[in-house]
């Protein structure tokens, strides 16, 4: 009888907007890098603690120099993960490295734990006949199949019933596997999201939703996006599990997320987290924040940076120096620097890289497609410098 | 060899396939216990268990993001959407997810194995949303294959090409034929080419094309023209995107006329792109205007549906005018 | 500081899937006609009560007899109402005549409460010259501008963010309106829904959501549909104010919107109401239930009829006789056969009404197409016996 | 007359608009204190309140279905989508919604009073996802209206109409041209017909037919055409439906030649409704096959985007291969 609800019964009209049933904040580690009152020290060994926080400060590096080299004319576009770094990187690392990332845009910390190359962002980054996506996407649009990392696609949230999908077959396939997805408190308004939520919990898929709830979506505050007290309490609605974390506490995402995996893997439960943040940076290269925030509101949350939250702990625990630091910091620069400028002066994808892997082969019409586009390159060369040279070879 | 009807053949299709393959999934709204509204999954769940063929919730963008992720991880979804009409708030997922998801990964991620079914079309008095036939909104859209059969014998090979194509492809059923369309279909796995053209009838004074239910439409037209003398070639175009204009430019090489006809309005309709494609590379050797006999530019309208759909009375005009014009 | 969160803090990863924030069934009125224990006597005239229970009754009667008309082949298609009378009819007598209605398609009750006619009625079912929708679309697709019924559309839950906005337009033109919109638990998985309670509670909109969960989308159980409790718990996501009823009780679904109307009218504050219910007919004249559920749980539910717990109600205070309930059905009968008669007699729409309407004028292309069909019909006039007629004057 | 560029005619056209009439509201993603991420809505709330120009959350499925809900309520929404390429889970709500509330109520009730604008189109390095044309999929449905400026003051004159409009429609706005285009704009409320195309420059030999951002390429390609001694006339189409064909067949009546161009991919693409019309419309006075220069049929790509593009070099060939066939 399927309306039959396992409610109770009331003879008084009672309304409720669950405004009480409120979900608090997961923390363990404080600013200072100590353990909060009766926190019990994380189960986290150094090592994966140290490939954790390389993780973190090549993101934050990374992000440093390619946003000036977007300033510097070099690079069309950048988006910063500045801020969230513990929120997605504290959760990838509870993964599995063979479980399947389904990201936003604002994840490339996930990939710099999961040993994506500085030689890898940056042929994405420039576009060039190196990139896995051959220069077909903006910067940022990153993916590796060899690192379980989808390739990221612009329209916001279709990844997250992708991810449903592809954890039921994971699950099918039963080899012990989950996906994670990640996305903004902003891309979880669309329709998708809802279906997404709903369809894990009706079919039982071993899915982990990671909300990044980091105030804004561009210039949208959270205030305007929602009524209700963040992302979390829309799990009620589809009896899903959920947890709220403090996003800049590194121990707590990583604790939050394997508890998680593992409610998701051993018993096909999906997972609501909302990891809660503040996006530092601006939206991206296009953005200024200054039209809708204030300097003092960034600058409470400079106070709460993740990774210095973790560097403190480390430190705390002897895993790491002033003088790692400084070695690791200067390391990396260079390597960046280094590889961008090897990056830039590779050529661009070759010409038929237009018109390949639309389909698993060039139909018919599009090659013929292809066929005047190179006869008419040869015949203006000058006015297509990135392809006049390809065009030369075949019919 | 079996006599069967168009929703037999296609669930002949989904069981053969789910039976050779076993990451073969079938799922959309009521298509678990019961079988689907039209019942094409009858039996599939009870075949094949809950896991393989079930009922999903109500919302079709959800389905088909669902099954782009399936298609990703390896699976091989066939996706049902109750009718055409409400494919479209599944249009994001389907045009700039399943459509783009090859190249813009260069080839690192791919949603090949996924297939979409839904009936589409009219005649069967259900107005506005239980009528259109959406396939132009589609092919629009590189990346896509879109398929449409015309009997019970070409459902199922197509439906099994379809599902086997390393491409996203959408599979629309012309209802109205789905108990009227009866005929003889092979026994296990076959697969009809994507892409290709079927020249059903030759002739040489004017071209006849169309898909789906159209196809009978055609048939009575040139049984009627042939009666005034004129020599009708009939082609059922049976893939729309990529669609075989070889074939079509050659037939129109030789009949140097072209009647073209769908369900769909007129404007915007697929019959456009067919017309502009083969005045340019026919140009010489056109007799007369391609004509294109489609549904009026309006919604679809229920009471009279008749005036509104092009019938074989309209493609019989549309045949004589362009032989005498 | 959008990201602030006003939940408190815990040190321990704790999960919770809100399956414990129960959200009771309001009831009021028991099957045999009396009130539970404590609920008092509801504020509700004979005459208002009287006007609900004809609604009730002429819902019935027409469902009963135009699925019987169906069945013989006089009209293509119908869907009942039967079970959920007042679930519609209760929310509808809540709400001021002047308040918009947005239904989904078996809300014939709200209709017949605001006192649409049978003749109005039977003009839509046959798509007659009369018809206010001028035949286009398929029975049951009613609407009424002067009685602030919107025109129902077939796709599901598009109504919903519609109303969303439709109320919005109420506040700033501050009528003191609001819109109710209808809608099945099964609609309410669509992305529509998520969109439509999201913006009402951003945007503090006078719209009331009254779910029908009546069991069953088609053939697909509720328990299929979604893991939680029903739809209310999705309420809490949006911090909106929610309340569930049993919607076999007409007194307490009239007293549940009319609490929920003032919250909304005087407030903004948008409300979701959960009707429980159950589907006793097939889901349309298509369907066949047989495939999918048992005679024996359509049983139980029969026992629970709305109609005869009212009338049960009714009898208790006196206000309704066995003598009026027979005159009544037998008038109802009557005039339902009558004007069917009349109504199927009467002839289509004329032919220009293929083409007006598109827009506001008709285009040119159009008129076009319009004179290019006059000619066919012309030519072929017993093709087109609807229309052979029409087809005549003109150009 | 002032000096502006589009996205400056464009906010004008809104405060014209806002100022006019206080049912009339702008809402969407960002357009709110931020003024849109373009700026195109700047200073709207801070004029008109917070009521009347504000935010919405991030769901395009939801804005377009509050916006069909204000129009039926009798206000004036014009609602914005952040990118066209972003308007496709709003699909449902424009096709099956907007386009056919009126028709599908007898005219009981109509949304005729949503405008939709949209940055759409590329050559703006945003790659797959933020240069879509998508015109041609909202081509296919009746009861919508669409129209694409090609300058400030056509920007400004084309969406003071739209919005007075009696119908449903959707404004895109070339991006490409937000501070490129610069230009004389009128003070005050003017308004430019819907449904008529307007001849930039009479010609004989051939004519060329666009909209939007594509005008400055004609233009660019008639140039160099014309030195060649070729007399071309030029079209801006400016209403994509309903489309004025008489005005496109009038001239190809003279010049026996079209040209016509879109970013968008060629199959499905709105050239090939236009080319199938006028094939058939001017069939006797056509001396070449109507050419399309188009966007590959391809995902819009990013660093060879300038190959993918239909540009001057390419309009200019496709002239100079029609007047030598
Ligand atoms: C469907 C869709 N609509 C709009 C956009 C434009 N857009 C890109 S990012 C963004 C804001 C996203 O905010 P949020 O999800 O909170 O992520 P954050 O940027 O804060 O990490 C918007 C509106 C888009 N990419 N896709
Ligand atoms: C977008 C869309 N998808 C599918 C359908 C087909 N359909 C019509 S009614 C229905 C079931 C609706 O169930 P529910 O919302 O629970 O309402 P009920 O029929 O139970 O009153 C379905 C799937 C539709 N009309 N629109
Ligand atoms: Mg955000
Ligand atoms: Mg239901």
């Amino acid at each position: 009888m399927s309306t039959t609800t396992k409610s109770g019964v009331s003879h008084t009209p009672k309304f409720t907007d669950g405004a009480e049933f409120r979900i608090p904040t997961f923390k363990m580690l404080k600013q200072d890098g100590k353990l909060y009152k009766g926190v019990k020290e994380p189960d986290l060994d150094r090592e994966k603690a140290l490939r954790i926080y390389r993780a973190m400060i090549t993101t934050r590096v990374l992000d440093e120099r390619m946003l000036a080299a977007q300033r510097q004319g070099r690079l069309s576009f950048y988006m910063q993960c500045t801020g969230e770094e513990a929120a997605v990187i504290g959760s990838t690392a509870a993964l599995d490295d063979a479980d399947m990332i389904m990201a936003q845009y604002r994840e490339q910390g996930a990939l710099a734990y999961r040993g994506f190359t500085i030689d890898e962002f940056m042929n994405q980054l420039f576009g060039n006949e190196l990139d896995y996506g051959k220069g077909r996407q903006m910067p940022i649009h990153y993916g590796s199949s060899k690192l379980n990392y989808m390739t990221i696609s612009s329209p916001l949230a279709t990844q997250i019933p992708q991810a449903t999908g592809y954890a039921y077959g994971q699950k099918l396939a039963g080899d012990g596997h989950c996906t994670i997805v990640y996305f903004g408190e902003g891309a979880a308004s669309e329709g998708d999201f809802h279906a997404a939520l709903n369809m894990a919990t009706v079919h039982r898929v071993p899915v982990i939703f990671l909300c990044r709830n980091n105030g804004y979506a561009i210039s949208t505050p959270a205030t305007e996006q929602f009524a209700a007290d963040g992302v979390a309490p829309r799990a009620y609605g589809y009896k899903m599990d959920v947890i709220r974390v403090d996003g800049n506490d590194i121990l707590a995402v990583h604790e939050a997320t394997r508890a998680a995996r593992r409610m998701a893997v051993e018993e096909n439960r999906p997972v609501l987290i909302e990891a809660m943040s503040y996006r530092l940076a601006a939206h991206s290269s296009s953005d200024d924040p200054s039209g809708y925030r204030s300097k003092d509101e960034e600058a409470v949350w400079r106070e709460k940076d993740p990774i210095l939250r973790m560097r403190h702990w480390l430190e705390h625990r002897q895993w790491w120096s002033e003088d790692e630091e400084k070695h690791l910091q200067e390391t990396l620069r260079r390597e960046v620097l280094e590889t961008m400028k090897r990056a830039e002066k590779r050529p661009p994808p070759p010409l038929e890289s237009l018109v390949t892997d639309v389909y698993d082969t060039v139909p018919p019409a599009l090659q013929a497609q292809f066929e005047k586009l190179k006869v008419h390159i040869r015949k203006y060369p000058e006015a297509y410098p990135k392809s006049a040279s390809h065009a030369k070879g075949g019919s | 060899m079996a006599k069967m009807n168009m929703l037999q053949a296609i669930n002949d299709a989904l069981d053969t396939a789910m039976a050779a393959n076993d990451r073969v999934l079938c799922f959309g709204e009521d298509v678990g216990v019961f079988g689907g509204v039209f019942r094409a999954t009858s039996n599939l769940q009870q075949k094949y268990g809950k896991s393989r063929c079930f009922n999903t919730p109500l919302v079709e963008q959800g389905i088909i993001g669902f099954a782009n992720g399936l298609a990703a991880q390896g699976s091989v979804p066939v996706a049902e959407i109750q009718f055409a009409d409400y494919i479209f708030p599944a249009f994001d997922q389907i045009v700039n997810e399943s459509a783009k998801f090859r190249y813009r990964s260069g080839n690192l991620f791919d949603v090949g194995r996924l297939t979409i079914r839904a009936p589409y079309g009219g005649g069967i008095a259900g107005g506005l949303y239980h009528s259109q036939s959406p396939e132009a909104y589609f092919a629009h859209t590189p990346g896509l294959k879109i398929v449409v059969p015309r009997n019970p014998h070409q459902a199922k090979g197509l439906l099994l090409g379809a599902i086997h194509d390393p491409n996203p492809t959408l599979f629309f059923e012309p209802k109205r034929l789905y108990r009227a369309s009866v005929g003889d279909v092979p026994e296990g796995d076959y697969q009809l080419p994507l892409g290709e053209a079927e020249i059903l009838k030759e002739g040489t004074d004017v071209t006849l094309l169309g898909w789906g239910a159209q196809m009978e439409v055609i048939e009575q037209a040139v049984e009627m023209a042939e009666k005034d003398g004129i020599s009708c070639e009939i082609i059922d175009l049976r893939t729309i995107l990529p669609w075989d204009a070889d074939t079509v430019a050659s037939s129109v090489f030789k009949t140097g006329r072209l009647v073209v006809t769908h369900e769909a309005p007129l404007t915007g309709g697929f019959a456009g792109e067919i017309a502009a494609t083969i005045q340019e590379r026919c140009f010489l050797y056109l007799e007369s205007p391609i004509a294109r006999v489609t549904g009026l530019d309006t919604p679809f309208p229920l009471v009279l549906e008749k005036e509104h759909l092009p019938n074989h009375l309209k493609v019989y005009d549309a045949i004589k005018a362009s032989v005498d014009f």
